[in-house]
């Protein structure tokens, strides 16, 4: 399944400094893509280094928000929130600088 | 001279004209400003333009609070202080320069840092919060502190050539920050803490749009960024509003039976919480 | 001390630290900036936050120009300025902030407005120029002499709770004013025309939006608002950005045989062309 | 066609102070909707006041911005690119002030 995955507010310096991806999630044949499924291929296939600052346990670490199409996945589900073909995944660090 | 019942002097009516001859503001809009109050908690890169801003437009009493002083390696971007402002209070350089722009407007200074003993009655004497701080467990405190007292929270921060901004506290259902980040992250466990660099422009856009909201919740007029997040990539130029989700009647700050109150909140350790003292992120 | 051979002074690299620490950005960047140069024309709304952000990014030198001199309802949207400075010329008294900014950057004010016949040598001098002027002859005209001169523009405007911005004459597609409005709108023939009044923070934005472009212009990070217009409702809190045609070879001013260039632009009649007075729009 | 129409930078004033019209426009069967349709539609269906605020002769009035899409209508064909169903359709002043 197509995605675009999105790094913002410094997460993309985990991921090879890109702030876009477009990615090509195996999914098995029946089976729905899950934001969970979608984070863990991210962790898997895209994150360069230091796992511990984009994921704590099976979810996201505290500090970053997790985005469906532009909504926050706290209206979507969350973890289990199934995502489409074409969907936009966004993970955004929150700045604390001033 | 008050002739249209709007409380305002003739020498206001010839200052803000321009914000009154428009249509959508208008001489009700300008009233409710010159009567407001607003505290800046920061008075850096986010709270420089801030508070010339509220300042020009006539909020009528203006809190500046810092504890730091000026450094000239802050005036990069912090561009309410001079160079002969080196090594002055921040908050009394601020609030010079804001004197300096409208003298007809009230400008106080809190020259301590915000803590969990002083925040809930320092909060409660102003209309509109800004967070123009620099740290997590600051902004924690200053979060709870708003859901406390009952007032709404301007948030805005900048790093390198990102900025984010959101109201927080606001209406039935505006969430506060726990509501979105009910845990801290871990100390250091920022992506960008090893790279705390920032170009001094990005604060500077980031901050005047804080005023701008600031100016939303007193006049009235437009729409706050409740439960809208902008998220600006400076860089290439981007800027992308978020949908977030509503308050939560579990949060144990803006609940329906908060843990955390006007009385408990001197007693909460923002340190322990936050794995980090007020003063070493950026 | 130059060991790194970017040019910069110990002084330099303590003040603009922040910016140099920035990975993105770094010593190079902020070397360019030192080097560059930007012409700021009005030193009214838009032109204040550009200025200040300028100065304090430590942009080599500043060339401020204005016509006017500082009246107090001015100062609700133009924050560069004190009430002590109503009276003063604009530029001068802009100058004056710049440089209690910093020291180490030179800054020139013109007192001039900006003329068919001064245009195209002013705008030469400079290596980026910003149009924070307040009317239609006055854009063409800047426009025009960027053209000719080969200059980057960036181009801010503010009215109401709105704002535009975007960056003309830039690399070998990016358009100029007249390619994107070949023709001037009427005199008096804008839909704003009649309700002229601005939110103070208005054109705060888009003026700091603007030094923000200029900085990437001068320093080569971050990618310009080049075929690109940013359009701010600053009501609704909303940021959109659409994508421009490229220049077009017919333009009378920057296409492959151009009627406007350096020699003849002095005798174009900008009045006549726009049917408006430099002066009387706002 | 259900097309979405905004106005902004002023031009919204002309338009009841509307800044974005769902509009249905009838277009008969076998034809194609362009962009001077449209736009004579609106001016015809939903221009409050001052029409010569918004169009000159056939086309749009000078110093207002056409888009597509969030395309300058220039890179679309002008008058005559063809809209199709949900396409938007923007109408923007430009601004001199400062
Ligand atoms: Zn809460
Ligand atoms: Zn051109």
């Amino acid at each position: 399944m197509r995605l675009v995955l999105e790094f913002s507010g410094g997460m993309e310096l985990l991921f090879g400094n890109q702030k876009t991806v477009e990615a090509d999630i195996p999914v098995s044949k029946g089976q729905q893509l899950t934001l969970a499924a979608a984070m863990a291929w991210a962790r898997d296939n895209l994150l360069t280094e230091r796992p511990e600052l984009f994921m704590k346990g099976s979810s996201v670490r505290p500090g970053v928000l997790v985005l469906l199409n532009d909504t926050d996945w706290e209206l979507c589900g969350e973890l289990e929130a199934e995502v489409a073909e074409g969907d936009r995944v966004t993970f955004i660090s929150t700045l604390h600088g001033g | 001279w008050d002739g249209l019942g709007h409380g305002l002097t003739k020498d206001q009516i010839a200052r803000y004209s321009r914000q009154i001859v428009l249509h959508s503001f208008g001489v009700q809009a300008q009233s409710r400003l010159c009567l407001g109050s607003v505290l800046i908690i920061g008075a850096g890169g986010l709270g420089s333009p801030a508070a010339l801003y509220l300042a020009a437009a006539g909020v009528g009493r203006l809190g500046l609070l810092d504890r730091d002083e000026v450094e000239l390696s802050n005036i990069h971007r912090q561009v309410i202080h001079t160079e002969a402002s080196v090594g002055v209070h921040k908050a009394v350089s601020a609030a010079r320069a804001c004197r300096a722009l409208n003298s007809s407007i009230q400008v106080e200074t809190h020259l301590e840092a915000l803590t969990p003993a002083n925040a809930v009655q320092l909060v409660r004497q102003y209309d509109v919060i800004l967070d123009a701080s620099d740290n997590a467990p600051t902004r924690y405190l200053i979060s709870d502190a708003c859901c406390a007292a009952g007032r709404p929270l301007v948030s805005g921060a900048a790093i390198g050539t990102d900025g984010q901004l959101t109201v927080y506290c606001h209406g039935d259902d505006g969430p506060c920050y726990r509501c979105l980040f009910p845990e801290a992250p871990a100390a250091g466990n920022c992506a960008r803490c090893v790279d705390a660099g920032v170009l001094g422009v990005v604060p500077g856009i980031i901050g005047t749009l804080q005023a701008l909201e600031a100016v939303k919740l007193l006049s009235g007029v437009g729409e706050p960024l409740s439960r809208r997040l902008l998220v600006a990539d400076l860089a290439a130029g981007r800027f992308h509003a978020v949908k977030l989700r509503a308050k939560s009647p579990a949060c144990v700050a803006c609940g329906s039976a908060p843990a955390i109150t006007a009385a408990s909140l001197p007693q909460y350790d923002y340190t322990a919480f936050t794995g980090q003292a007020a003063a070493n992120d950026a």
